[in-house]
């Protein structure tokens, strides 16, 4: 994507400056505003505002966070690295299993299982990348898949999900996840655990982008031969890209324990990768904020098809059972008819409306 | 060694099935580079298509007949109204509407027909198996056998013989030269999807015959995949050979590795048979990348 | 040149890329009945986007003739698709040999006559193999497995089969042995003598374009610089310059000596 | 040519390469001094891009040696021999073209930067101090050179072709090498942007600060008589002639292989 263009006034004195994040006054106050919202608005005003709602907010956000995370590492994947995949799920599912598995039964605090979990899963992840080494495009697509269905399907549904002998469930007793002397019981301290993994990690991955690290996939993604020549190790970058990419699935599937009772491979689905991937697409593919974008059109599109379907039950009722099926093709044909009509994502639109009202009124 | 032979001669017969539906697949690929993640629906709705000819007391031929035409004008409709505005467009955004396409198609036809298993009533084939040596064989595995047979000749002839079989692989080998010979790319992309809604439709009603129909036909589409992959995604011979490798060996797995326990250690305690296609794709993608007669790309710098 | 009994008429068209990039500005030509008209010079000047503009190849490249008009044998083809124009009778044979590679060549051959129906097939076939002789013995080989004087004959030979009332020839030269260049060169003239079939054919090879052609044109950078009659242009002070590099060595300036001042000098414009 | 060793910085030694059994370099031998310009040229389908990707790793030659300063780089892949100075550009430009100019540069440097995961996940300290003495020296010695300083912000693929060859050369300069392939790097210009890349080309050969020797796959003739210390023939995948520019410009075999006549050495300028 083009950058920016700075407001008119604006001069860089040093290569420090011109290289900086946020690189007007302006852009501080707009992220200071934004970091109020979320850290006291949402969790804190909303619920005593609107009790109605104020929670059913928090939770929706929640599950937006989790979209986010679990498809950061299918933007740096794909977005960034170049590399498809359809079949994230299977990382999540490592890094939930991962954490789950360390605090039961061997006791181990949750904050340490989050960085057991991106290490565990990001090694798996590194194992399944290693044919990319060979194979490209659509073959390797293929091969996440098979990432997806030899992991969820097999290992953790015939061996891992036995462990605790109660059939497939793991469940997870209340007071078993603690962040230090807090007890993550509520959907406000989820809410705020997702907010600084998100947060954590975008600033770690926008880092990355921004040196030689996150060049040089850019670099395999754009142009292999020419990186390789310009001395660019190929096979490793693809591998670290791997390997960052599936322990930020690791942290995602690390972080969604909270938010359940019982972890099953039903949490895990190839349906979830695919959704993933979906979310990259609208938000904008290679474009960190296209992530938060896309997360929260996933999200949200399905929520209020929701609540635009609940008048209408009184007249068919019927409507409620087949809402399920409803609901999917209705969302298979609004993705459809996105990536039809809006096919650089959300993300790009934003960046054209922005351009738009930072040269307003004079557009030239 | 019997159960050897039956679970292959059995394994044959389903993964013609698999041939025929992996075929269509591999034509749209062929011919517009488009990895079609929606297969197993369009073969779902191939199998609730004709159950629901067949239950309106149309003779199953007939039914059948009437798939294939609606398969024909699904798939121009399809590629018309979906596909043809992505001509262009990253591949990775075609693949994804795919998927959109799946979810939409799955979400409909269980909006009108639901969930629960549907079974041919009368059963189209007789019941009675038959007998070869100590192998015994339902008929419907036969005459399933020996349509995908038949279907599958008919396909090679086409692209064998006729001017618009030429024209499809042409395109498919060079866009840009074909469309100088005055070869219509447009056609020929609507014609690869409505061959591939023909042949999952059939593929879709056999396999409705042999186990019912539910969402499991729909997995099908995931199955054909290793099965192009394994054959090469761009060759028709490889597409019909995986779909046979992938039959044969997915009943070999189920009678023999599902569950397989070794001195009282369940070594594979189940879900073999589901996964097994993957593994063995994924080995073989190790030794050979491009598949048993896939195109190999020289890269050019 | 005489404007009139021109089958092919390029007025004054400009072609854009990606609806920025503009590669042509303002080129005009015409090719006459019956006769070879030839296009040079060097990469990237706009020989080929001239060609595919006329066969409507353009549009699948994203680019298209935004200004000026295209006219063949009376009727505007600038807006019509490739398809359209094929049929009309314009085929052309792309740059680089592009076989339909896991076909045969006898498959190649017939997929040529894909527009003009299963009869032309036998008669067209006879007249592709009467010409290039040396594909009649290849016929049921692979195309991918020909060599370039083979596949340049074969692509040659496909766009036979379509009768075409234009032919377009981009670089049927390139990359070919001399020998097989002569050959080829020689089959186009015939082609053009006994069919009466007019060409237009892109060379980056002046000197032998010249030979067989009638007329010519020269590109740079998106214009016609120069046109005339081919044994005018051969005896014009700047083609051989700048094409036949006629001009002794020791009156040329050097590059080395470029180097500490920049040379403003433009020639021809 | 005398056979002495002194100064030879490559050696290609028998090279044979053949793409399904059509040999495109029959037993090619090239000897590159330290310092100098060296020019292959030759017919379209002559071997001249083969034989630049056998040199910087794209492609492993299935017989024959490929010596740099003595040691035996045949099978090292392109990133090793980029390490050891080698340097490239592309017939068809190979930039990546979403990228700012300054980007593209950026990714030339990237064997003299060090940042890995962790660090470059942190950013703040090492990896930033890192970069911005990188950027200030891709301003110095890159971007001054090659007079791109009113396009760096600029996204390439969006720059003029004429343009993109310059960034092209400066991002394979930004890898500060000592062996820089140049594929073509006048095809497509205008002879104003072709005398431009001319004076870039012996300013970095020439300069002490960079002396690095070039190999140069040309069919300018004029540029590469002018510019060149020595010159190889390729034909039909064997060298037939190998020598200094005026030597190449009398040889009899040279002007028979090209066409059969004299004045057709110059058929392929432009």
């Amino acid at each position: 994507m083009a950058t920016m263009r700075l407001p008119s006034g604006t001069y860089h004195q040093t290569y420090q400056q011109d290289q900086a994040w946020w690189q007007t006054r302006f852009v501080w106050l707009r992220m200071i505003g934004l970091l109020f919202i979320l850290l006291v608005f949402i969790p804190l005003w909303m619920p005593v505002l609107f009790p109605d709602i104020g929670l059913y907010v928090v939770s929706v956000a929640n599950l937006i966070g989790y979209t986010i995370l679990s498809a950061m590492g299918v933007q740096l994947l794909i977005g960034y690295a170049g590399q498809l995949t359809l079949g994230h799920s299977a990382f999540i599912a490592v890094g939930g299993y991962t954490s789950a598995i360390c605090m039961l039964m061997f006791g181990i605090p949750y904050p340490i299982t989050i960085i057991l979990a991106a290490l565990t899963a990001g090694l798996w992840s590194m194992l399944f990348g290693l044919p990319s080494v060979r194979v490209k495009g659509y073959y390797l697509i293929m091969t996440t898949m098979a990432a997806q269905f030899i992991t969820v399907d097999f290992i953790i549904t015939q061996y891992v999900a036995q462990i605790g002998g109660r059939g497939q469930a793991f469940s997870i007793p209340p007071g078993t996840i603690t962040f230090g002397p807090i007890e993550i019981d509520n959907d406000i301290k989820v809410y705020y655990l997702m907010i600084a993994l998100v947060i954590a990690c975008m600033v770690f991955v926008g880092n990355l982008l921004r040196t030689r690290v996150g060049r040089a996939w850019l670099a395999i993604r754009d142009n292999d031969i020419a990186a390789e020549v310009l001395g660019v190790n190929v096979v490793r970058y693809k591998l670290a890209a791997y390997f960052v990419g599936g322990a930020l699935g690791g942290i995602a599937g690390s972080f969604w324990i909270t938010s359940i009772y019982a972890v099953s491979p039903e949490h895990f689905t190839w349906s979830w990768s695919l959704w993933v991937v979906g979310v990259i697409l609208i938000g904008g593919v290679g474009s960190l904020y296209g992530t938060v974008f896309g997360a929260m059109f996933m999200t949200l599109v399905p929520e209020i098809l929701r609540f635009a379907v609940a008048p209408l039950q009184p007249v068919f009722p019927q409507l409620m059972t087949n809402f399920q099926f409803l609901k999917e093709s209705v969302f298979g044909l609004s993705i459809v008819l996105f990536l039809l009509y809006e096919p650089k994502g959300l993300a790009y639109r934003w960046w054209q409306i922005k351009n738009y009202l930072h040269l307003w009124p004079f557009s030239y | 060694m019997d159960i050897f032979l039956q679970l292959i001669i059995t394994g044959f017969m389903v993964g013609s099935i698999y041939a025929l539906v992996a075929l269509g697949w591999t034509l749209i690929y062929k011919s517009s580079g488009v990895l079609n993640l929606a297969m197993g629906e369009l073969t779902l709705i191939g199998a609730y298509v004709s159950y629901t000819f067949y239950m309106w007391k149309i003779p199953f031929p007939l039914a059948v007949v009437f798939t294939l035409i609606i398969g024909v004008i699904l798939g121009l409709l399809t590629e018309r109204i979906f596909l043809r505005p992505l001509i262009g467009e990253p591949t990775l955004t075609v693949i994804m509407v795919t998927v959109g396409l799946s979810f939409f198609f799955r979400g409909l036809i269980f909006l009108f027909f639901n969930t629960d298993t549907l079974v041919f009533t009368p059963p189209v084939f007789p019941s009675e198996p038959v007998r070869l040596g100590n192998v015994v064989i339902g008929q419907v595995y036969i005459w399933s056998f020996i349509a995908a047979l038949v279907l599958l000749a008919v396909f090679v002839i086409f692209f064998q013989r006729t001017r618009w079989g030429l024209a499809i692989q042409a395109t498919a080998d060079d866009e840009m030269a074909a469309l100088s010979l005055g070869v219509s790319a447009k056609f020929v992309y609507a014609a690869a999807w409505a061959i591939a809604f023909m042949a999952a439709g059939v593929g879709g009603t056999l396999l409705g015959n042999i186990n019912g129909i539910n969402i499991s036909i729909g997995y099908l589409g995931l199955l054909v995949l290793p099965a192009v992959v394994i054959g090469g995604l761009n060759s028709v011979p490889g597409a019909i050979v995986g779909g046979i490798i992938i039959g044969v060996l997915q009943n070999l797995a189920g009678g023999y590795l599902d569950p397989l326990t070794i001195a009282g250690f369940k070594v594979f305690p189940g879900g073999v048979k589901d996964i097994f296609p993957y593994v063995v794709m994924t080995i073989m993608l190790l030794v050979k990348p491009y598949g048993l007669w896939g195109w190999i790309r020289i890269e050019r710098v | 040149m005489d404007t009139n009994g021109s089958i092919l008429k390029l007025n004054n068209i400009e072609v854009m890329y990606h609806e920025v990039i503009l590669v042509l500005k303002g080129v005009s030509l015409q090719v006459p009945a019956q006769s070879i008209v030839a296009v040079l010079g060097a990469n990237g000047a706009g020989k080929s986007t001239t060609l595919k503009a006329i066969s409507g190849l353009l549009k699948h490249e994203d680019g298209a003739v935004t200004d000026g008009s295209i006219e063949f044998m009376g009727q505007r083809i600038d807006r019509k698709h490739a398809e359209e124009i094929a049929r009309a009778g314009i085929v052309q044979v792309i740059e680089g040999r592009r076989v339909f590679e896991h076909l045969t060549v006898e498959q190649n051959l017939i997929v040529g006559a894909h527009l003009r129906g299963g009869a032309t097939v036998k008669p067209g076939l006879e007249r592709v193999y009467h010409y290039f002789p040396r594909l009649t013995q290849i016929r049921h080989r692979l195309a991918g497995f020909c060599s370039g004087g083979e596949q340049q004959m074969m692509v040659m030979g496909r766009a036979l089969m379509a009768s075409p009332k234009l032919l377009l020839l981009d670089e049927p030269s390139m990359g070919l042995a001399p020998l097989l260049i002569k050959e080829i060169f020689t089959i186009i003239t015939q082609l053009n003598q006994r069919e009466q079939l007019p060409i237009l054919v892109v060379e980056q090879n002046a000197k032998l374009a010249l030979t067989v052609a009638s007329y010519a044109y020269v590109l740079e950078t998106g214009r016609v610089v120069m046109d005339g009659n081919a044994d005018q242009l051969r005896d014009n002070q700047d083609i051989k310059e700048f094409y036949l590099g006629l001009t002794d060595l020791g009156t040329r300036k050097s590059f080395r000596d470029v180097k500490h001042y920049k040379r403003r000098k433009r020639w021809l414009t | 040519m005398p056979d002495h060793d002194d100064g030879v910085q490559l050696q290609v030694q028998n090279v044979y390469m053949a793409f399904g059994g059509v040999g495109a370099l029959k037993g090619i031998h090239l000897r590159v001094r330290q310092g100098e310009i060296f020019s292959i040229i030759g017919p379209n389908g002559a071997g001249k891009t083969v034989m630049l990707n056998c040199i910087s790793g794209l492609y492993k030659p299935q017989r024959g040696k490929i010596l740099f300063e003595g040691k035996d780089i045949t099978s090292l892949r392109p990133y090793q021999r980029a390490r050891l100075g080698f340097s490239r550009t592309f017939q068809k430009i190979e930039l990546f073209r979403g990228m700012t100019v300054l980007d593209n540069i950026r990714l030339g440097r990237h064997l003299h930067l060090h940042a890995n995961l962790w660090s470059g996940g942190l950013y703040f300290g090492r990896a930033e101090r890192e970069e911005i003495a990188n950027r200030e020296f891709i301003e110095r010695e890159i971007i001054d050179l090659l007079e791109i300083t009113h396009i760096r912000n600029q996204v390439v693929g969006m720059l003029p072709y004429g343009l993109q060859k310059r960034v092209e050369l400066a991002r394979a300069l930004a890898l500060q090498p000592r062996l820089l392939i140049l594929d073509e790097p006048m095809a497509g210009l205008t002879l104003e942007e072709v005398e431009d890349m001319a004076r870039f080309i012996l300013d970095v050969n020439e300069d002490p600060k960079w002396r690095v020797t070039c190999i140069l796959v040309e069919h300018d003739m004029g540029v590469v008589m002018d510019i060149s210390h020595q010159v190889a023939v390729l034909n039909f995948g064997e060298k037939i002639a190998d020598g200094k520019p005026d030597e190449i410009q009398r040889d009899e075999r040279v002007h028979h292989a090209y066409l059969g006549e004299k004045e057709d050495l110059y058929v392929t300028r432009r």
